[in-house]
């Protein structure tokens, strides 16, 4: 069912400004999940080959109100409800991206975007491909995901794996009010299928968008880095940028510096903006949510280990989730990688040598 | 022409009218009197069941509910038609079911309540998990009766979906694999009208859900899903179908969903009050009520009784819900496999170790907020 | 009632049967004579590409081939019935419609060579990749004509998929969708009795796969999928609907598959040749030459000039297919993304001097044998 | 469509005996298909409630025969057709297994198991954590998998990452036809659900094969040395067994001893002697025809180098399939981790040090 905890999360999670410097004069105060409307709203209104459906995204505006209100604006034309099947929402957005349209399409929590693998993994990811280049499929599924908002069973998977695997998929993932806002309307340009993730955890969190700046296709490929520090590099993204960056305040009351890097894209990976972060501190935790067994976590900490040996003071430590499947809302809190269980890590790095 | 048996009829079948009065149907026979007072009585408790859900949410004491409220009629009958060996496939919404089938409502609302994935043992009860992802359940349920007929044991199974969980492709795989098995099931669907905000005239275009049966060489049957008469009499047809080898079946029974789609919903987005207000007066409850006063089959001493009853089980649900379980964090790692693989081993000393520290530090078990984390370190 | 409407009659429509003979029908007109010279003429070359195809496997220039031999008349059917400006999305079987839909016959094999994934540019055809995962083209379809209708656009697409692929999830979703969407997509199933080794009794229990459409509010017609004029007739009309604002339908052809699923598989492991042989008799061609010879619409002279250009376009395919075409392996890269990504870029680059260091070691490019290694190295 | 081009790869892989020491005078010469089918039987003939059921798998005996003759022996009711749909395959036989059944379903090629992902990942892989451990699910998933057959799109895939990812599965993969049969009789026997990939490229190749021994529970977990070696260790599984074998026999003749660990179960991982191997030869290369984006060769690449930091003498390689959709047949062999490609990585492992 959906289990919509928005009360809780609302005051759990502090504002923190978008780290893309300070915000311009039109920034407006939002939340990600405003910033995402707003960056829908925006796409709609500038292109009229941009539509949004799935599962009641239109009269209630999707269960976590990101479309709330393009429907009325826009018409049931350009935002509506489909019926409830998501390899037939997929599918049929290949179909219209075939036919010169950009869908938006909403899966409505992580698990339930699983009907749709194989449109998703067969035909989403591989169309360009096959038919060199001929058909592009210019399209974005946007999928909540993870977890922190006390979800049940099924709502608080963290499947990033499964897409940056497959080879044609371009996978996002916004950290920030404002990087939803930008990255969002750069998967909405963007050529190529985009799986766009958003930390349910963060919808509710708020900080100041500017919604001025024209789209910026090389946004996406971009990491960042979030904290300067010089003794260690956490390299994360989605909800657990806000656990690294806590992680870095503590750390930094115990004398420890710690650069924190933002991968904002996972698939392309910014190999050039983490490799020079970790070959700066020679020092390296990476931090997801996710199972950590075959996740992002290991990719990104096997091209480390790679490609930053010789700078490496100390092994590249994971902190993910573990391998088992998501905890029940109750023992959440133990599931989830904490400001805790990352310093435990950071303290791990060898530093007697 | 064998396709003539299988499409439904134009009207849901129904056997007591919204004002209680006995309608007669040509095809089903309407269930014993005695009958209709135990399935009054399960709907006297499933209404309080909801009804006292719907207040622990508010409370604070359960974290999510998807009420049945007004489709008790159907919950309870789904309970009744079944036999003591036979199984049943709910989804969430289904508690009540799950409830009227004995287990017990503390333990059913497990998963609700965030204390675990699920709360009762399915073998104990013959009660698969309360499913989320819509229309999965149902091809267990196939896969289930499918076992059993190999076996040559005589169990039926019901499995439960909803409108919106019929547009799914799994919703359409179980049809055609329990039609071509022909594997005793029966898909039993409550149209509420609703899946969360969209109506079902943007599910389906069809004439009726119940059309659907006939393009898997299944009969498919319309019931009016606030008439437990009417309900139980198709049931027990289709179960009774089911066992004696006549394969399996869909009913499609027409109810509304009176509340919201959970606690967490806003309705009055996506829908009108009168719309909801017009199902009032078509009650499940009301309308077995003065059917059985009417009938003089139960008297206000009864109603008491079953009122009475009815707090009980609201009063241990309220005690239980309020109880705080000891959760124990191991059972993260305990039920992955039959067997702890070393990683889940090292993962769970990982887990502990910080357990030990934090209490070592006074700070209560359990993963540390940033605050704590301080102290503990 | 509105279902009467939607049902398939109960025999397949026939205009012309097996003997040639025309047999009238109430509710379809047949096609003019001229069309059906044109099917015909279609309907040779069709068969010359299936058996030109089959002989190309058999000498190892053409890796494997489905066969749609004995299906030519859906195949050309499908093809004939849409408009210039319409989409046809086809499966792997349908290479014979995709040819009829003038793409060049070596590009459409492509894929079935080992060459890529896919020889034609579908824009340029208006037809869809040859789908291979089955029924998931079916939502592209439905999808692709959405946009068009959101456009104000009058395209019709046309959909196809055999008997097997109706058990797909799906292959219901794109049914449900296009019919709330209501949009002009015709689905046309080739019935060929079998999914691989599959018998339809196996697939499904219900009366025909035409008796599907009820089930989401969709006209569903059964058609002799031999009969290249009832086929003509139906998906015009079907094609006539969806233009016009009538919304989708699906069409069910029956016929048979008289070879094996591909030249891989072996069709004496699970059906008998008295069952293939009495499908020699309703051949879709020595039909409708007994027509049209009968007719005066043909001649000898016609059928000459009809064989000619049917070689002709098998001499042109042969000789393509003899081709070795220059691959380049950096095509591995070009498409992925529109924008090579760094990773590819430096996979690329691994790839290129791997190229480089073999093809200096006067070894011919590629990467390369264990043997081959160590004078590369 | 059905791509077999089983005489192509009769002949392209020659026989290598089975690692796990000389063979009983009872092995008979097997394929790996054959050797497959042979633990089917006898399965079938060990345990009533083994199941055997999937697409063709009946009377035509699978597209690679791997079930040839199953029907005819055991009957209908033991090994059947089903339904084309694979959620329906894997979903029904999640009920047979909560009903006491101990299914073994076969998955026609790896592309075509994506449409029953949902089934599995949100209930095979979950339903024994779901219920406490009352509901276990005895199932197999047999998937052939992989390339090197000249197989069209959608059938060459390698998918063992998207099964390793998803906790709860066991994610088993022979490389020997004797392995093929000793694992999957103890896969039979396991009590949870087991993803049993089979490699297409070695179904024809040969191998004396022991029926005798016993069922070994323990088979499953259990990685191998199948070569020793010294101066360094190619950690792989499956079809790239055999080209890490021919990698070191090619490297011995340049005087390199090189070490090669089969991993026989990609979940659970044997850490211990994967980490043994590596540690005593201090360097590592992984191999596997996966994109390797996130895929199991990343997570061996960073657990040897979190677990073996101070062994390594330089980075762990990984070789494996591009980030690319698989080549089309013509194509393949540019895209398959070969000899040479091992090679040049071992070559890359820092000797000047
Ligand atoms: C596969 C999947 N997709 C989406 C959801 C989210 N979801 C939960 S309930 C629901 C609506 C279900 O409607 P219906 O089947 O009519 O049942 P009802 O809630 O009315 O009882 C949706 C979309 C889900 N649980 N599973
Ligand atoms: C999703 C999926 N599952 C399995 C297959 C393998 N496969 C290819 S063709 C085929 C049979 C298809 O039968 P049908 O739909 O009747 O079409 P026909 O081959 O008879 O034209 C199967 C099982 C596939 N291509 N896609
Ligand atoms: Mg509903
Ligand atoms: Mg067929």
């Amino acid at each position: 069912m959906t289990m919509l905890e928005t009360r809780k999360s609302e005051t759990a999670h502090p504002a923190r400004p978008a780290p893309s410097g300070p915000p311009a004069p039109e920034a407006s105060v939002l939340t990600m999940a405003g910033a995402i409307n707003r960056a829908l709203a925006d796409e709609l209104a500038a292109d009229d080959s941009v539509l949004v459906f799935g599962e009641d995204v239109g009269a209630l505006g999707g269960v976590f109100r990101v479309t709330d209100g393009l429907t009325a604006r826009f018409g049931e034309s350009r935002c509506f409800d489909t019926p409830l099947a998501e390899s037939g929402i997929v599918g049929t957005a290949i179909g219209m991206a075939m036919n010169g349209m950009r869908p938006v399409v909403e899966m409505q929590f992580d698990a339930f975007a699983y009907p749709a693998f194989e449109q998703v993994v067969s035909h989403a990811a591989k169309m360009s491909n096959r038919t060199r280049g001929a058909v592009h499929l210019p399209m974005v599924i946007r999928i909540p995901f993870g977890g922190g908002i006390g979800g049940v069973e099924h709502h608080c998977d963290s499947s990033e794996a499964y897409y940056v695997h497959t080879p044609g998929l371009t996978v996002v993932c916004p950290a920030t009010p404002q990087d939803a806002y930008t990255l969002l309307r750069a998967a909405i340009h963007h050529p190529d299928p985009v799986v766009f993730l958003e930390p349910k955890k963060l919808y509710w969190s708020k900080a100041p968008v500017d919604t001025t700046a024209p789209v910026d296709a090389a946004e996406i490929g971009r990491a960042r880095v979030v904290r300067e520090g010089t003794d260690a590099t956490i390299v994360t993204y989605g909800a657990s940028v806000g656990v690294a960056l806590d992680a870095a305040a503590v750390a930094e009351t115990e004398g420890r510096s710690i650069q924190v890097v933002d991968v904002r894209t996972l698939t392309p990976c910014d190999d050039a903006t983490i490799f020079e972060a970790v070959r700066a501190t020679g020092r390296a935790v990476v931090v997801a949510e996710a199972p950590g067994f075959a996740s992002v976590a290991s990719e990104l900490a096997a091209r480390i280990g790679e490609h930053c040996f010789t700078h490496l003071e100390a092994p590249v430590r994971r902190v993910t989730g573990f391998d088992t499947p998501f905890a029940p809302p109750k023992l959440e809190r133990h599931y989830l990688p904490d400001v805790d269980r990352v310093l435990d890590a950071v303290d791990s790095l060898h530093w007697e040598d | 022409m064998i396709s003539d048996d299988l499409l439904p009829r134009e009207t849901p079948v129904q056997l007591i009218d919204e004002h209680g009065t006995a309608v007669s149907d040509p095809r089903y026979a309407p269930p014993s009197t005695e009958r209709l007072v135990e399935a009054y009585r399960a709907l006297v408790q499933g209404r309080r069941v909801n009804d006292q859900c719907s207040a622990l949410v508010r409370q604070g004491r359960l974290a999510v509910y998807p009420s049945s409220h007004g489709q008790e009629a159907c919950q309870v009958a789904a309970a009744l038609a079944l036999g003591d060996d036979d199984w049943l496939f709910p989804t969430y919404r289904d508690s009540v079911a799950v409830i009227a089938r004995s287990v017990d409502p503390a333990q059913s609302l497990v998963l609700l309540r965030g204390d675990w994935h699920s709360g009762y043992d399915p073998k104990e009860f013959h009660v698969a998990p309360q499913a989320t992802p819509l229309a999965t359940q149902l091809l267990h349920a196939v896969g289930f009766a499918h076992a059993a007929t190999l076996r040559g044991e005589p169990t039926v199974v019901l499995a439960m979906c909803g409108d919106g969980a019929t547009s799914e492709g799994d919703f359409h795989e179980a049809m055609n694999f329990a039609a071509v098995f022909h594997v005793p099931v029966v898909f039993f669907v409550q149209n509420n009208e609703f899946a969360i905000s969209v109506p079902l005239s943007r599910q389906t275009a069809a004439p009726s859900l119940a059309h659907k049966a006939i393009g898997y060489g299944m009969p498919g049957e319309r019931v009016d899903g606030n008439d437990v008469a009417a309900l139980l009499a198709v049931l027990d047809t289709a179960v009774e179908r089911a066992r004696s080898g006549g394969g399996p079946s869909l009913v499609e029974a027409h109810t509304y969903r009176m509340q919201a789609h959970t606690n967490a919903d806003d309705d009055t987005r996506y829908r009108a009050r009168e719309a909801v207000q017009a199902w009032v007066e078509r009650d499940p409850l009301t309308r077995m009520q003065a059917h059985l006063r009417g009938a003089g089959a139960i008297d206000d001493e009864a109603e008491a009784v079953f009122a009475a009853e009815a707090e009980q089980v609201a009063t241990a649900l309220r005690e239980a819900m309020n109880a705080e379980p000891e959760l124990d964090p191991e059972d993260l790692f305990r039920f992955v496999y039959a067997e702890r693989t070393p990683q889940l081993e090292s993962q769970w000393r990982m887990l502990r170790d910080e357990l030990d520290r934090a209490a070592m530090a006074g700070t209560t078990a359990g993963a540390t907020s940033p605050g704590a984390t301080e102290g503990a370190r």
